[in-house]
């Protein structure tokens, strides 16, 4: 204890859980760490833009104030906000950012970039340039720390062990220890001193986070506990506040691969599960419902303006029609064995081992199908299961698919021209989905920055995924955030915000803590 | 057999009733999935059994082989064996059987019990040996070997007769040690979670918050069954102990109290 | 029951003089010695001089007995006579043909001819099995019995042994037996094979006094009515008279003296012997001095030397009253006396009678 | 004819000579003795190492994909092309021959070089060990102390008197109270006494408001947090000594040295522990090096219950972040750990059975 | 007989210890009586199991459970009191201050009656100065030294663990140790069964010797009736957890009463006398847990009669000693009260 001030004006500490904590950290702040480090790396160092993922993934300006397009979508000239110092009290310029690009750009082992070239223009602004239009990659600029340039030039950015962070954001490194690295609030934030003089992560783990709550030890977390009870525990003071970042809990269907490769197996299998009876599971512990989703696979809680008003609601059970889509596929089933032209069909689903929520979705996607199909599903767990669906060696696999990022990043997930061979690894699109009208859809929408247009688009691609099913989309997901009001109130609401209250995303944390005041008495 | 005996399979998730309490649908209340905690129970009896039993079949095996070989044959064949056991018994069995799994990354009760018996076997070897080696130069086996009996048909037919108590001991040692160590290693996350046994459901339930949220049903169950188990098998070994050890007789506690009523009678009639 | 043993001890006394070294002994001992080596910490090793130039004959229907204190290397020698030690020089001979340990058929070849009884009943018969395991294993071994005649045979057996009725010990556990009983049945099994010689460790210094008499009453028996030859080792000097024809004495691994046992008993040459007969019990020696003042003598002769540094020379000499330089320095050579007697002391002069 | 001898009478004294190379001798084997025991744990330092080496070589799986996985899952999506190209680069296996391989492990060893973690890229595993190590040392430490003080204790007081009601009621009790899963009894420990009442922190090593070093309020504060993790190993491993020590007791009892020193006079107590105890404690003794190895087990599993900052939460993190170079130091470490305990055991027990053989 | 004028020092009687099992208990010492006087040896020999180790031990207030004394007195007279006291009534509290000051025990065998893990001086200063608290360490170390010297030992054998001992110096170590306190009875369990022929002659002539000039009493203990002979004033033979018969040693080496001591006479093949055959004992001794109804003797008795299965014989005056067999009593010699009986056998 004992800590001075160091904002005037300011008060007391708020106790955030580490995003995905460690029951340790690590002494390392290095933002291009490509392992574990230390925690707040994301309030410590800003992106030049952000994304409103409450608000269909519409970016907003952040380091950059705004930018303009030209050379046909190719290059986006991007204007610095003035009055932005780095916490070791130096200005940022556009050689900082420059030269933070561009550390991307020359070295693929810390990510790689998708643009091509960045220079500098004038005083304060810099110049993104891609190979083809970019419109919807802007984004991607998002995930790119900015960092001084003059620390960094001498430091190996992969290795480089960190244990004194220098960046723009509101919070600067004060104290580390292993259970808890406490950051102080800088007053001379671009975007106004935030109402508590520090921010302390602590150290919890799924374990132990609900007692620490409870016990108004953290003030915030995103995280997974029985919200239910706490919220109940004390409805005054306990906040659960969903942040619905666009992710859609789906089972996906190995398209590469049969049965599944056959759109009349992906049908039935559609239609046999009952997706409400599912999101109610999956929202037993939680204070509100989690809606089914849209057969669309976009959530309906981010994409509501964009998704075809006919895929709003969800797809209903329908075991006839599953059955007839079986039988028009020339498939039977007997003993639990899919069958078609006497060979059979064996069918397992891979869950993680270390994911029980996955694990629970499966057996009741597996238990439904076996009451509605009669076929007989086999759950292979194992802490290889990622591995198995990044490699296409699976049948039915469950997951968290689809992003807050925009409808067009959302559908790319199931561009074909991403998809790999079965077993080689893919990093998008790993249901293997390929169809030549849908990837053809979604290169029109990168080609263009007219949102009517794009909405349009989407709505033609939205068709092609509804009738093609390339996943079994089950119900809207986001991340968990939990409050206590005890000592900071502020918090977004419940209902519909603004913004995303969420530790893991630096940008929608900031925006949560600048938006906090202490609690009175 | 669980589905029939219970009506209800251990996986099966029942929406209606979600961290329900104990019921007369559901003996023994469900967990936050809504399974029956009952029919969790009975099956993860059968797969932590499996477990222990896997570990235990494979390290009795491995330490009667070990043991009786090196007691029996003594020389370098038995300093060889006993440095071997040495190593294992003086090495950080759980962790090392921990690390091991963590590479192989979990697996079945089978998995897992053979892993534990693969790396848990030291423990009953060096009684083993003793015995083997102090039965070794008893006379009747020299006896025997005077009578022209052949090596094997001495370790079999005189030998280990009398490490059955020993070897049964060992046995059901390794049993309950299996089960904790397999229960151990589910907490530890190295387990195949579509499999369900007393230590995944305990891991389940710590998962699951069971005991903030007050479901007691779901984490005592498992708990208490291990428990359970250990006493029982604790018991069998005060059992064998006294078998194997005729002094503890005497501190049986019905004749305790028999001398103690006994001296006091004697004390109070020499008073009069 | 058992007071059977006709013949008697003093019938035996008469025929037995003349006898000795008429005959080709069946088994004996030529100049054996045993080293032991035993292994300490980090690999460094000491030699037990157990035995050292022993050299002893068995005849058939004559019992040789060994005497001397503990760690003498009686066993050791029994055990070189079992073929279970290979002796670190010297030979054992069946019949004039060296023997060496082996296994399989040569050992079984050897082994139903020689057969050993072990000093503790309740050790050498396995608590797990009965009288009949022990018999049928001993009679099918040595092929001494077929499938029909093998019952036959073993009644027979546990008859010799004076196990009456046989019937009702032929299925008795050993924990169902006396000590006696059991060493019987130890000794029915040893007959089994059909040996012609037995071992016998101290068969009887575990069993109770009462029925000590009754195992060497039997012994008797079987070397009169079966010819055998037998070895009985002994710490009980008394026993050694009352049932052997040859007494051998032995001190730290070393033979010292040894004859027919009455000159032995009633003309002791060794140092040892001497100290050795005056020191076991003999109530009538103190019954008819009218007191037991003889205790006051031998207060304190020292104790036997530790084998792995043995004293040099003869053995005996820090304990012996006679010691000379001569004594520290070897071992003395035999001194035959007419009577058959021997003894290994400097005392005596070499060749010569005393 | 007897004559010469009698008349020897008094005769020679007991052989001081010997007598007098006895002493040294004895000396020699029990340092030789420890000596052998030394070697033998350098070797079985050096099969762990070994072990160590050869295991993860032996298994599937491979560290980069491990990363990807974890970053995958960590982030809701599979990271770029990009980056996962970049984590292949960064850790695929060189291709040098195994033996070679091996003999430059032993190497590193030797500088006391154990890699860098994979999952704290590139923080030095060194690092992680020396912060969670001392809080092993002293957790594990002081618990076993505590639990075989306790437990031997107990064994020593109910095998005093047995067949009477409190062993009757304490051996069972106690016994029963071994076989319960440690994490169970620490889960359960938490929600009693830190959740329910609220006496003990829930986890963690030492409170957040405090910063490591040597000041008062951090130093009281892992007293306060290490209480429930000490009290829950204790609870849990107490027994195992009370029933071994028990039965120790109650066979010692029925030895002559004790029956003579009761007939001696001796007080109740002087019996108990000078001539009972001691005796009846050696096997104790012996087991208590083989149980350290146990008991490091036991640790970790309530390390874990209570993110305690240690070896076993460390050893957990790698495993289940596949960090495989932690693994294998953090699980050579406990190795060494062992030994080196085992080793004190061992010379304890040299010091306290005079009979030290080679054979126990 | 050196003891045959001093003042009787113990007189047991009655004394009766049985084994308490699950199955029922095992009378292993049934109503044993006999009287021990200053300075005498008296021996007691009897087959394994006829209860003379259980019987060492109650005397000396040392049974173990399941081993519980359920009648008799032990009358026990310590040197300068007037009256004896009965062992049996007293507390432990008591029973310590009587112990080793007053009686001491010498137990079969010297491995296991050491404690191992103690230097032999140490196992003689704790005894010392637990009865003399003013005595220094120094004071205590000397006496050791002075003990040992006693039965011929070093005072730098004091400084050995029993292990470093041979067995015969570990047994002379273990006789010392009892006349620590100058005990006036000293009990002696098969103190030589363990040792050789010559080292049993060494420590028996020590006993001698020192009984001699401190004069305490013996009661000593074996099987081995032929050095009893040697050794003791009077002899006791046990047969079956009863005395069969007491008296002199002569007396019962030449004029033995019950037919068992005569078989167990006829057991040692005599060491000078001429050979004759030998017969022992036929048959086996009982088992204690179901003894055979009247003389537990009568199924191995070569005189046994019709009586011998029924009626319990007690111990009565035959000549000098005391018998307890049928066929000095008389057939219609049915006993009435047994308290009486053993005090007019004892004899006062
Ligand atoms: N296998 C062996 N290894 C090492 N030393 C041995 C071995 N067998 C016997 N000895 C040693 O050889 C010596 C003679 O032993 P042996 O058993 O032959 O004596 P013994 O006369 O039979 O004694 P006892 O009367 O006690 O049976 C002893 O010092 C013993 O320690
Ligand atoms: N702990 C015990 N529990 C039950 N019975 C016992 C126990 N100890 C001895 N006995 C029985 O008491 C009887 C007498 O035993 P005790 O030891 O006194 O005989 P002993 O004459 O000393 O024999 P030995 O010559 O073998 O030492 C025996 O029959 C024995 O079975
Ligand atoms: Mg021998
Ligand atoms: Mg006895």
């Amino acid at each position: 204890g004992g800590v001075a001030k160091q904002a005037s004006g300011t008060a007391g500490t708020i106790n955030v859980e580490a995003p995905n904590s460690a029951p340790t950290f690590t002494n390392n702040f290095n933002p291009f760490s490509q392992s574990d480090t230390g925690p707040g790396l994301n309030i410590i160092y800003e992106p030049l833009l952000a994304s409103n993922r409450a608000k269909g993934g519409v970016l907003i300006p952040w380091l950059a104030k705004s930018w303009a397009w030209s050379d046909g979508g190719r290059t986006a000239t991007l204007t610095l906000r003035p009055g932005v110092k780095f916490s070791d009290g130096n200005p940022l310029t556009p050689a900082d950012v420059v030269y933070s690009l561009d550390l991307l750009l020359k070295n693929p082992k810390l990510g790689g970039a998708t643009y091509s070239a960045v220079k500098a223009v004038g005083s304060d602004a810099v110049a993104v340039t891609w190979k083809s239009a970019a419109y919807q990659q802007l984004g991607d600029l998002k995930t790119i720390n900015i960092i001084e340039k003059k620390l960094w030039v001498n430091r190996k950015p992969l290795t480089y062990v960190d244990k004194n962070p220098v960046g723009t954001g509101p919070f600067a490194m004060k104290a580390f220890s292993p259970q808890a690295v406490t950051m102080a609030a800088r007053t001379d934030y671009w975007g106004g001193k935030p109402a508590m003089a520090n921010l302390k992560y602590v150290a919890a783990t799924s374990a132990n986070i609900q007692t620490q709550l409870q016990n108004n030890s953290i003030d915030f977390c995103t995280c997974d506990i029985d919200a239910k009870s706490y919220v109940a525990s004390d409805p005054q003071r306990h906040r659960f506040i969903m942040a619905w970042d666009g992710s859609v809990v789906s089972v996906m269907l190995n398209n590469g691969k049969a049965p599944f490769s056959d759109v009349h197996v992906r049908r039935a299998f559609a239609d046999a599960v009952d997706t409400a009876a599912i999101a109610k599971l999956a929202s037993s512990k939680l204070p509100l419902q989690e809606p089914p989703a849209s057969p669309t696979g976009l959530s309906t809680k981010t994409y509501k303006d964009w998704i075809d008003p006919k895929y709003l609601a969800p797809r209903k059970q329908d075991v006839a029609a599953a059955k007839a889509s079986l039988q028009a596929g020339g498939y039977t089933v007997q003993g639990g064995r899919l069958m078609k032209d006497g060979k059979q069909l064996p069918v397992t689903f891979v869950a993680p081992s270390d994911t029980p929520f996955i694990m629970t979705i499966a057996q009741l996607v597996i238990q439904q199908i076996k009451q509605t199909l009669g076929i007989d599903i086999k759950l292979s767990g194992g802490a290889n299961a990622s591995d198995e669906v990044a490699k296409g060696k699976y049948d039915l696999a469950s997951t968290w698919l689809s992003s807050g990022e925009g409808i067009y990043t959302a559908l790319n997930q199931f561009n074909g021209s991403l998809a790999s061979p079965i077993g080689t690894e893919a990093s998008n699109n790993s249901v293997r989905f390929r169809n030549a009208a849908f990837d053809k859809v979604l290169a029109e929408m990168a080609g263009t920055d007219d949102q009517n247009r794009l909405k349009q688009l989407g709505m033609q691609a939205q068709a092609i995924f509804v009738d093609q099913v390339p996943t079994i989309p089950l119900f809207s997901s986001g991340a968990a955030g939990v409050a206590n009001t005890r000592h900071w109130t502020g918090w977004p609401p419940a209902a519909n915000p603004d913004y995303l209250a969420n530790t893991g995303s630096g940008t929608e944390l900031i925006t949560t803590l600048l938006h906090l005041k202490p609690a009175k008495g | 057999m669980t589905h029939q005996l219970l009506h209800q399979s251990a996986t099966a998730l029942d929406l209606n009733s979600v961290s329900a309490p104990p019921s007369s649908k559901h003996l023994l209340g469900t967990t936050a999935n809504g399974q029956d905690v009952l029919a969790q129970l009975v099956s993860g009896t059968r797969e932590s059994m499996l477990a222990g039993l896997v570990a235990s079949v494979l390290g009795t095996s491995i330490a009667v082989v070990v043991g009786v070989t090196a007691g029996l044959a003594g020389g370098i064949v038995d300093s060889a064996l006993t440095g071997l056991t040495n190593v294992f018994l003086t090495m950080p069995g759980f962790a090392l059987i921990f690390v091991i799994s963590g590479y192989t990354r979990g697996g079945g009760p089978v998995v897992i019990g053979i892993i534990i018996g693969l790396f848990g076997w030291a423990g009953g070897t060096r009684a083993l040996r003793a015995q083997a080696m102090s039965l070794r130069s008893r006379e009747f086996v020299l006896a025997m070997r005077m009578l022209g009996e052949s090596r094997w048909r001495l370790a079999m037919v005189e030998v280990l007769p009398h490490l059955i108590g020993w070897i049964s001991a060992m046995f059901l040692g390794g049993f309950v040690g299996g089960v904790l160590a397999e229960a151990g290693l589910a907490f530890l996350g190295v387990s195949d979670p579509s499999t369900i046994s007393w230590g995944i459901m305990i891991s389940q339930a710590q998962q699951g918050n069971a005991l903030i949220s007050g479901m007691w049903w779901w984490f005592a169950p498992p708990g208490l069954c291990i428990a359970l188990l250990g006493a029982s098998v604790a018991l069998v070994n005060f059992g064998v102990d006294e078998i194997s050890n005729p002094r503890l007789r005497n501190a049986n506690r019905s004749l305790v109290k028999r001398a103690q009523q006994a001296s006091r009678a004697k004390e109070v009639s020499h008073a009069r | 029951m058992l007071s059977d043993t006709d013949g008697g001890v003093d019938a035996r006394a008469h025929d037995r003089g003349p006898e000795a070294g008429a005959e080709p002994p069946v088994l004996e001992a030529v100049d054996v010695t045993m080293h032991f080596t035993v292994r300490g910490g980090l690999g460094r090793t000491s030699t037990v001089r157990a035995l050292e130039h022993a050299s002893l004959q068995l005849r058939r229907g004559r019992i040789v007995a060994l005497v001397g204190e503990s760690g003498s290397g009686k066993t050791t020698l029994a055990r070189l006579f079992a073929l279970m030690y290979t002796p670190t020089s010297g030979e054992i001979r069946l019949r004039g043909k060296a023997v060496a340990p082996g296994r399989g058929r040569a050992a079984r070849e050897y082994y139903s001819e020689v057969q050993m009884v072990f000093q503790d009943p309740f050790a050498s018969l396995n608590s797990m099995h009965t009288v009949r395991h022990n018999l049928r294993r001993a009679l099918l071994i040595h092929g001494r019995a077929g499938k029909n005649d093998i019952e036959e045979r073993m009644l027979d057996l546990l008859e010799r042994v004076s196990l009456t009725p046989t019937k009702d010990f032929i299925d008795k556990l050993p924990h169902e037996l006396s000590g006696g009983q059991r060493q019987r049945v130890a000794i029915a099994r040893a007959l089994a094979v059909g040996p012609k010689v037995i071992l016998g460790d101290e068969p009887i210094s575990m069993l109770d006094v009462s029925m000590r008499l009754d195992i060497l009453n039997l012994l008797a028996r079987l070397r009169d009515e079966e010819e055998l030859a037998l070895l009985y080792i002994t710490h009980d000097i008394a026993s050694a008279r009352y049932l052997a024809e040859e007494i051998h004495v032995m001190y730290a691994g070393q033979m010292v003296e040894g004859g027919p046992a009455e000159e032995i008993i009633q003309n002791p040459q060794h140092p040892y012997t001497r100290l050795l007969l005056d020191a076991s019990p003999d109530p009538a020696r103190t019954v008819t001095a009218g007191g037991s003042s003889v205790f006051a003598d031998v207060e304190d002769s020292g104790e036997p030397p530790n084998l792995a540094a043995p004293p040099p020379g003869c053995r005996f000499h820090p304990r012996c009253p006679f010691a000379t330089d001569d004594c520290r320095r070897a071992f003395p050579a035999r001194t035959e006396h007419p009577t058959g007697q021997w003894v290994h002391c400097w005392l005596y002069p070499s060749g010569a009678s005393a | 004819m007897t004559a010469p001898l009698t008349a020897s009478g008094t005769g020679l004294a007991p052989q001081g000579g010997a007598g007098e190379a006895a002493r040294p001798a004895r000396r020699r084997t029990r340092w030789t003795w420890l000596g052998s025991r030394l070697g033998f744990y350098l070797f079985v330092t050096w099969v762990a190492i070994t072990l160590n080496f050869f295991i993860p070589r032996l298994m599937p799986g491979d560290p980069a994909q491990a990363i990807i996985s974890a970053m995958a899952q960590r982030n809701g999506q599979t990271p770029p092309p990009a980056t996962v190209h970049s984590i292949q680069l960064l850790f695929g296996n060189p291709d040098r021959p195994l033996f070679s391989q091996y003999l430059g492990y032993l190497g590193e060893l030797a500088h006391g070089d154990l890699g860098l973690s994979i999952s704290q890229y590139p923080v030095p595993v060194i690092d992680l060990v020396r912060a969670a190590l001392p809080w092993t040392l002293v957790l594990v430490g002081s618990s076993t102390v505590i639990a075989f003080v306790i437990g031997v204790g107990l064994g020593i007081v109910v095998g005093w008197r047995p067949g009477r009601r409190f062993d009757t009621v304490v051996t069972p009790l106690s016994t029963v109270v071994g076989v319960v899963p440690y994490f169970w009894i620490a889960l359960l420990a938490v929600w009693i006494f830190a959740v329910q009442l609220g006496w003990a922190p829930v986890s963690g090593g030492y409170s957040v408001d405090t910063l490591p070093g040597l000041n008062l309020p951090f130093l009281v504060s892992t007293l306060h947090y290490g209480l429930l993790p000490v009290a829950t190993i204790v609870f849990s491993s107490f027994g195992g000594w009370v029933f071994g020590q028990r039965n120790m007791m109650v066979t010692t009892l029925s030895e002559d040295y004790v029956l003579l020193a009761r007939a001696k006079g001796l007080p109740g107590w002087k019996v108990m522990l000078v001539y009972a105890a001691r005796n009846a404690m050696l096997p104790s003794i012996t087991n208590f090096a083989l149980a350290i190895g146990g008991l490091v087990g036991g640790a970790l599993l309530t390390e874990i219950v209570f993110s305690y900052p240690g070896m076993g939460f460390l050893l957990f993190e790698a495993v289940s972040k596949r960090d495989y170079p932690t693994m294998q130091a953090v699980f050579l470490l406990i190795t060494l750990a062992v030994l080196l305990a085992n080793f004190v055991a061992d010379s304890v027990y040299v010091l306290l059975d005079p009979r030290t053989r080679e054979s126990r | 007989m050196p003891g045959e004028n001093g003042e009787t020092l113990l007189d047991v009687r009655g004394l009766t210890v049985e084994y308490l099992s699950e199955r029922g208990s095992v009378c292993a010492c049934d109503d044993v009586s006999f009287t021990v006087r200053r300075g005498e040896i008296l021996g007691v020999a009897g087959e394994s199991g006829s209860g003379k180790s259980t019987l060492i031990t109650a005397l000396t207030r040392l049974e173990r459970p399941p081993a519980v004394t359920t009648a008799g007195e032990i009358l026990f007279r310590p040197r300068g009191a007037a009256e004896p006291v009965d062992l049996v009534g007293l507390t432990e509290r008591d029973l310590r201050k009587l112990r080793w000051r007053d009686m001491a025990i010498v137990l079969q065998s010297a491995m296991n009656a050491l404690n191992p893990v103690m230097r032999l001086s140490a196992q003689f200063t704790d005894v010392l100065r637990e009865h003399d608290r003013t005595l220094s360490r120094q004071d205590a170390r000397e006496r050791t030294g002075e003990l040992l010297a006693l039965v011929g030992l070093t005072a730098d054998q004091a400084n050995r663990y029993p292990h470093e001992l041979s067995g015969g110096t570990r047994q002379r170590a273990t006789i010392a140790l009892a006349l620590a306190c100058g005990a006036d009875l000293v009990v002696m369990d098969e103190p030589t069964t363990a040792v050789d022929v010559v080292m049993q002659r060494q420590i028996l002539a020590n006993i001698l010797r020192l009984r001699a000039r401190l004069g305490f009493a013996v009661v000593f203990v074996t099987h081995d009736l032929s050095l009893l002979v040697e050794l003791a004033d009077r002899i006791a033979i046990m047969y079956a957890g009863r005395i069969v018969e007491i008296g002199t040693a002569f007396d019962i080496y030449h004029r033995p009463g019950h037919p068992y001591t005569e078989g167990l006479r006829a057991s040692f093949p005599p060491l000078r006398e001429p050979v004759r055959l030998l017969s022992g004992i036929p048959g086996s001794p009982p088992d204690l847990r179901d003894p055979p109804p009247g003389c537990a003797f009568h199924p191995r008795c070569p005189h046994r009669f019709a009586a011998c299965d029924s009626v319990l014989p007690v111990l009565r005056p035959v000549g000098d000693q005391q018998v307890a067999c049928l066929l000095h009593s008389g057939r219609s010699a049915q006993e009435p009260a047994r308290k009486e009986r053993t005090d007019d056998a004892v004899g006062h």
